[in-house]
């Protein structure tokens, strides 16, 4: 009795754990503990479940042992080769994973149902966790290729594809009420049929989602997993799996819903699919540039040793100095050296940078001229370009059939990482195209410069927490 | 009906419970900055892995000769151990960017 | 009752301006002004007449007036012409000609002096000194930036980065204050020095750095005026303002101490040694000033360095400075008119301060 | 390799400073200038020593250099005395007066003219034009503010309050964007007119209002210049302007259109009806001026307003405007001076521009 | 069965309501709907628990009809006549009837006990309901007649407080455990001793603290009423008390520690009390005066149609002119219409207001002179005085005496509220008091002024949500 | 020790739905702003008069003829309705503040 208490008690700290982790995670500053602290309470439970005392149980602990040795090893092993921008999809890979394993489970309590009747709510919950399980595991999978660039989106979809999803849908619905109402003596056939559908169906449902959406759909394929993980709870009266499922399930919908608003967009629009997404990326005459948000670039900055403003005719058009300012005594207070790189021509008149860092208050100190700009640019990990574009033109130093070949340009290519707040890809002043913009190390931030410093400024505020 | 009414009758604390999570699971997350968007995701998928509590209770109640489960319960212990180690490891590398260099 | 305004001789200025004219009806007072005394301030004979002035010539209004109001000081001849018992208001200096009072006995009028209302909160409505030095602060640098053979503001252009002014304001009273402020705007980088300890916190609350000088004796039974300092603490002033000077450009020199000649902070050597094209402006000009070379209401080139010894440069904003000049005078006159007369209340601080000579 | 700089004799300015040797012995240039020539702009000839520079009377400057450097353009009989193929850089204005051409084919030597410089953002680094007008804009504020006869930023003081005072500034160039930037930070309310379309965004973006007049007429291929503009617009903006200047006090004026008379926008009218003590600066002057009564080089008073008919205002701050001057000279020189000499390369659009008479 | 799962439904509901409810009350914009929700919930748990079938009951529906009536009559009156400043006095009052009420409930269950055995489980939560109800009752009634002004702090506390309570905490809990382990047959008994003890408690406990902390101890005694709330839940196995219960006990300690915080103390250190308290108001030669936190200005700021800003000498050393467009620039967004009061000689030289608020790009349209703001006053919400003494003291228009007589002020009292941000109370440059500090209009909010107006931008900006 | 233990097995359901609810309670709570400190505790003292429940079962559960628990029992609901009806107003009357005056 006493041990059964323990182990009650062990498995709620284990929730506990979780629970607090996933909290944790939520907020910048303690993250990095939370993900400790889920880890330790997902640990605890496992450990639970190993030590637990079982009436009528096995010794089949070298086969458990094994099982767990290898999937460390191949979690361990990816997590820690995989690029850091291939981490979206390796999280696609392991949720499908998780929901394969959920999907095995339920496989086998069909197996185990046999003759016996199935009670309704029994029957509700295997069949949810088989099917939930299912599409959760092709689903991902499909994301996973899409994200690797490993699937063209154009190929696995075709007209009235909807359609035939929501066909699909009514099918699975169907052949479900019917194995709980008059599937008795033959529910291992209802479970292959299921699972034959499930399958197909996880696949069909992420096939007509654009390639940008998918940071949302393997969020709504996670949440999917965590209710099958739940389901699998009652399934074997654990409360651990049911508390940490339903979280997941919960916080997973929370999280879908916030990536859709974050992006502008409902989550209904993001399923019904706007075919190959707009988001990601777009084609211009001369290559592809990439966009980045604003909360990204916050994280970046933030924790930036250095960071370089470089302030164009733009900055003055919206009248965003004021926030330029605000952007850098935020960034201040965690001990970024921020600059301001100002172009002599700069603007539509000589010194018109300094007019408006003049009246937003910024220290004279901390206006660079090109040459001593071009010296901090190694070693600074951000450049914001905030309405420049002549002055920052890489193609006066490259390209000599260039009208402005030879004009010494800020050489914002030299820092780590280049951002350009500009409203549209329209050339500056010179009228030329700007090639910056398609390095690889530039990432425009689209919008007015005001809006989209003001959005910075307060994301940065959220960072620093 | 019937089935359902019981069910609610028997096991109203478990609703109580479901219920209360999914709000708690609301609640925890619905002020995160769109910066942990990913990190979380992330993290919230290595929870997910905790289907593999199930694989291990399967795996300890099945008799060593009915090699099928044994053999189903161990890929479901690899997959979602490989869902939770995985899922840890490369949240944690996602957030490292959170720390301040020296 | 009726009140005089004569043409100023010395100045820019008219001491009321047309706009007075509906608080002065109010108060009863009638305004006799010679004709032509607003032009040089922007004010025709067109807009005294629509406001309601009457024009008359310099005897008859010195024989009518009840009251006579004037920027430069009357003259004892010209008083003796007025009504007896009559009162004259003006700016008689005493405090730093103590001998204007004497001939002033000779005379039954009474004589204002609007420079001796005190510094107080109260009668900062009729103080003309803080009016005055305010234009003035901010005339200087005007001037001061005309004179100047570059910009104030920082600009980095294409043919090459100009860095910022240095602008030097020496004491941070009301014209010192302004200067700042006015500076600040046009971009420079100014730092003030000033011996009183309110100093630090007025300059600082205008962005600009101040200087300290160890040492400074600071009275505050001194109504808010600067006291003498010692001659150790002038010396350590005038080597850090040799320091800080080489590398400014501009200087705005407004230190007093009153009743006394000004100190003297800029020397010689410090001059000599400035970059050609600097510009003084030295409004302590007129009690010796605080540079040396400044010549009193002149403006003189040394060395390539232009100083400006100009004192009252507020009248080279005329029409503004006749405009609050004439309010400081509105609310004098509404405090000292009662019933249409002049009613001289000695138990009135103001008042009392401001009467240096009684009928 | 000899550059040779001459005193200027119309100018406070002088073409080459000190600070340009290193760049110049970069270039392996010697520079020979006259004694003095740069006094008035604050460099002494000490300084001149200093940097490396030899002095040399006119004569042997005009005969030894390979470059001569002059900022009034250097007339026949000078340009006679140069040996075969020198070159000449200063600036000739041939747009504005075409006949100067004409003498300059009868020497050898290859005439620049700094102004022919094409307006594009490569050319800027030595954009004479850009640098003095820029200067010009500044300049023609703070004159503006001393010769006004009132304060500009807004104060509410215990003599009154006094409002901003209103700025209009007509063409929003170079010069009339640095005067707006001036005048608002002076404290000033800034309103502005231009015909080009590009200079609505740009007067907004210093934070001053721009004054739409409809029907104006944009030629996109007239390299950023302004071009003529129907009567009837003209007509409409002066009724506009004369609305607007009837409640401002400062009007600087700017507008030009190359090679034409600049355009009168400022009427008789308007002036007259202005308030005496009102200001106005006239940069288009030299061509003609935008405002009535504008004499060039000359500061008038009509009727109580001041008319400062001044188009290089740029050369009243010598010391900047020299250094302006001589860095946007030496960024034409890197480009025109190839192995220590002079290579004229007439597919670049710059030189090409720049090259009034060939050899 | 149907109706026994309806009414576990019902309370379901109500309980859901109750959750969803609390958490709209924590946020401006939601506030009165999760009141009116919360509401909503309590009513159908009410109706439920009259409703609902139960074995052996009895129709006692007229008491039951009368006390409804009754309690809800008296709670009405009460909370519709009192007076806006004496709400916290009566929230108060209510939560010790509330305590009151579970008290009484424990007391008869304990005198069903009888000679029957009290199980370890049973018997915690009973003696708890009791002691936690009674504790709450008593505290809650001092803590109401300290803020009603009806005991003075100083006559209540005596030498040692501290230490007898710690004693009466061991006799209690050593009573209750004497209780549980060997209680049998004279339970009841031991019900009065604890009844006893508990009120005196609860008496004593609240008896030392001051009362500017006492909206921190009315939180502390709500989470306690929760608390006994939830155990009465368990002893009557009703799950809506239970969750009601725990809810506000949770989220009241929670609150009692968030309210400490705001007041820059530890829970410990309000218990502990420092006698008399010092938060609450300070004496100074000539009289009272009131303070006001940011957070509750803001809401006045926020819900106004007229604020003026009154800037002094004190704005400028604090350098906090940026602040105040913020400020402005945030009310704006409600359409509060906000002007600048500019008094001609504030600052330390002519126009230095003007200097500063054109330094912070405030439109000029928006200062007014001292004729025009004279006239504005009335018909102002708030009037914020921002580092401004002598321009707006009174004594210029009221007392002959005074140096400043005669002097035209900011006629700051015809505005429907006045707050004064500065440091201390020290006098302005003409070295005089300033009786309009100590006016009943009158609010200091103490602090350099860029200190308070960061934090009022802040409070403003999360009313703003 | 047996009794807790016997206590937990039993009631684990119980318990979870426990410890989740104090952290849900924390949860929704944690993020209020100051301003609405006063109106939050007014509202949480009114949600807690649900303990009027328990009155008005024991009401319902006494014998007519018990006139000393039935006098008890409406002295709760009396106390807890006044606690539940004065707690919403009062907490409403708070609360109309915030009410943009038209
Ligand atoms: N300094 C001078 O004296 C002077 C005088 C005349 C001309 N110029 C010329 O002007 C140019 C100056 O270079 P620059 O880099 O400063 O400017 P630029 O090359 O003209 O580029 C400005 C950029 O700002 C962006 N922008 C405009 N409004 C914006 C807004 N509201 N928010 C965000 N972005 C906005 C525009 O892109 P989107 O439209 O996509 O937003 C544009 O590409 C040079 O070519 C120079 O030669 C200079
Ligand atoms: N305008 C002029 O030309 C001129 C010239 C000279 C003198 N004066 C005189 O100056 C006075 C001006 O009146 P006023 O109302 O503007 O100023 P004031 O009466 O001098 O009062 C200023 C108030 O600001 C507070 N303060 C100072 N620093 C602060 C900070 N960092 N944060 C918050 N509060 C701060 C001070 O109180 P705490 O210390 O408690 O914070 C002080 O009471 C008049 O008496 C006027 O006669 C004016
Ligand atoms: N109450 C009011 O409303 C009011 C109005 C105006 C002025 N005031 C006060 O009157 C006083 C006098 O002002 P003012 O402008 O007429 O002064 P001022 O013209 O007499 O002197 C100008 C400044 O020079 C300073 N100074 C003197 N010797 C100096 C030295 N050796 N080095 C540096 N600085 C030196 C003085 O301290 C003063 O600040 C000030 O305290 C001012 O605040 C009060
Ligand atoms: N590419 C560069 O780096 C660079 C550098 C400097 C100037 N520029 C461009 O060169 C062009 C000329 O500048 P500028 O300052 O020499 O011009 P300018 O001196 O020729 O003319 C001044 C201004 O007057 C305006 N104007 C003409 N007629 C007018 C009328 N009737 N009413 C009102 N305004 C009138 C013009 O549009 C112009 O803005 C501008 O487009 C400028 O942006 C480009």
């Amino acid at each position: 009795m006493y041990i059964a208490a323990l182990v009650k008690l062990a498995y709620l700290a284990g929730a506990l754990a979780i629970v607090w982790g996933l909290k944790f995670l939520s907020s910048p500053a303690t993250a990095r503990k939370g993900n400790i602290l889920a880890s330790i309470g997902m640990g605890l439970a496992i450990l639970t479940a190993i030590l637990e005392p079982l009436e009528g149980s096995y010794s089949n602990y070298h086969w458990i042992g094994i099982s767990l040795i290898i999937g460390t090893l191949i979690g361990w092993y990816k997590a820690k080769t995989v690029q850091m921008t291939e981490m979206p999809q390796l999280v696609s890979l392991f949720n499908g994973l998780g929901g394969a394993s959920a999907m095995v489970l339920a496989l086998i309590e069909f197996s185990k149902t046999g003759e016996s009747t199935l009670g309704i709510g029994a029957g509700v919950i295997l069949i949810s966790t088989l099917i939930i399980g299912s599409v959760s595991f092709t689903g991902s999978v499909l994301a996973y290729l899409k994200l690797d660039g490993k699937v063209d989106d154009k190929k696995v979809t075709f007209r009235g594809h909807n359609m035939v999803n929501n066909v699909f849908t009514v099918v699975i619905l169907a052949v479900s009420a019917w194995c709980l109402l008059a599937g008795e003596g033959q529910y291992m056939m209802f479970g292959w049929i299921l699972l034959v559908l499930s399958l197909i169906y996880g696949f069909s449902f992420v096939a007509p989602i654009g390639g940008a959406d998918m940071p949302v759909v393997i969020s709504l394929l996670n949440s999917l997993t965590g209710i099958s993980a739940a389901t699998a709870g009652v399934l074997f009266d654990n409360q651990i799996m049911l508390v940490g499922g339903i979280l997941v399930g919960a916080s997973g919908t929370i999280l879908t819903i916030l990536m859709c608003n974050a992006m502008n967009r409902s989550l209904w629009n993001v399923i019904v699919g706007n075919f190959g997404g707009s988001a990601a990326g777009g084609q211009a005459v001369t290559g592809t540039y990439k966009e980045v948000t604003a909360s990204d670039l916050a994280i970046q900055l933030y924790y930036a040793q250095r960071v370089i403003i470089v302030p164009g005719y733009g900055l003055a058009v919206s009248q965003a100095q004021k926030l330029c300012q605000e952007l850098d005594a935020q960034l201040a207070k965690n001990n970024v050296e921020v600059f301001y790189a100002i172009h002599p021509v700069a603007g539509r008149m000589p010194g018109h940078m300094n007019v408006l860092l003049a009246e937003a208050n910024v220290s004279y100190d901390k206006l660079l001229t090109l040459e001593d700009a071009n010296e901090k640019f190694k070693g600074t990990n951000v450049s914001i370009i905030v309405g420049a574009n002549d002055v920052v033109n890489p193609a006066a130093k490259t390209d000599p059939s260039s009208p402005i070949y030879g004009m010494p340009i800020l050489e914002v290519l030299d820092s780590d990482a280049v951002v350009v707040l500009k409203r549209s890809m329209k050339p500056g002043y010179a009228g030329i195209e700007n090639p910056l913009f398609f390095m690889d190390k530039t990432r425009m931030l689209f919008g007015d410069a005001k809006d989209s410093l003001t959005k910075l400024v307060q994301e940065v505020k959220s960072v620093a927490g | 009906m019937d089935q359902v009414a019981q069910f609610i009758n028997e096991n109203i604390l478990l609703i109580y419970l479901l219920v209360f999570m999914v709000i708690l699971g609301f609640e925890v997350i619905s002020n995160v900055p769109t910066i942990l968007h990913t990190p979380l995701m992330s993290g919230a998928n290595a929870i997910s892995g905790i289907v593999i509590i199930g694989g291990i209770l399967l795996m300890r109640r099945t008799a060593p000769d009915d090699i099928l489960t044994i053999l189903f319960a161990a890929i479901a212990i690899i997959l979602g151990m490989t869902n939770v180690v995985g899922g840890f490891a490369v949240t944690n590398r996602m957030l490292s960017m959170f720390k301040k260099k020296k | 009752m009726i009140l005089g305004v004569l043409k100023e001789l010395n100045y820019n200025r008219v001491a009321i301006v047309p706009a007075a004219s509906r608080i002065l009806n109010g108060l009863g007072i009638e305004v006799r002004i010679e004709s032509g005394a607003g032009v040089k301030s922007g004010f025709t004979d067109q807009m005294y007449a629509e406001a309601g002035f009457t024009f008359a010539d310099s005897g008859e209004i010195l024989s009518t007036a009840d009251i006579l109001v004037s920027i430069s000081p009357v003259s004892v001849d010209l008083l003796q012409k007025m009504k007896k018992g009559a009162s004259v208001i003006s700016m008689y200096a005493p405090y730093q000609n103590p001998e204007v009072t004497e001939p002033l006995k000779t005379v039954s009028v009474n004589v204002f002096s609007m420079d001796m209302i005190p510094r107080t909160t109260l009668a900062q409505a009729m103080d003309v000194l803080s009016s005055m030095a305010s234009l003035a602060g901010y005339k200087a640098v005007i001037k001061a930036a005309d004179h100047y053979d570059n910009i104030f503001p920082m600009m980095m252009t294409a043919a090459g980065t100009i860095p910022p002014t240095k602008v030097m304001v020496i004491g941070a009273g009301v014209a010192g204050l302004q200067a700042i402020a006015t500076a600040k705007r046009l971009g420079a980088v100014v730092e003030a020095f000033d011996t009183r300890l309110a100093a630090k916190e007025e300059v600082q609350s205008l962005g600009a750095t101040f200087v300290e000088v160890e040492g400074a004796v600071d009275d505050k039974s001194a109504g808010g005026y600067a006291v003498q300092q010692s001659e150790e603490y002038i010396q350590k002033q005038r080597a850090l303002v040799h320091e800080r000077a080489l590398r400014a450009n501009i200087i705005i020199a407004t230190a007093q101490v009153r009743g006394r000649k000004a100190p003297l902070i800029v020397t010689e050597n410090t001059i000599d040694q400035m970059r050609p094209g600097s510009v003084i402006v030295d409004l302590a000009a007129s009690t010796g000033g605080n540079c040396a070379y400044t010549q009193n209401n002149k403006t003189i080139v040394h060395n390539g360095v232009t100083i400006i010894g100009n004192s009252d440069l507020a009248d080279e904003l005329p029409n503004v400075a006749s405009t609050l000049f004439s309010n400081n005078i509105l609310n004098f006159l509404k405090m000292l008119v009662v019933n249409k007369n002049v009613y001289i209340d000695e138990s009135n601080e103001i008042i009392k301060n401001a009467l240096i000579s009684k009928a």
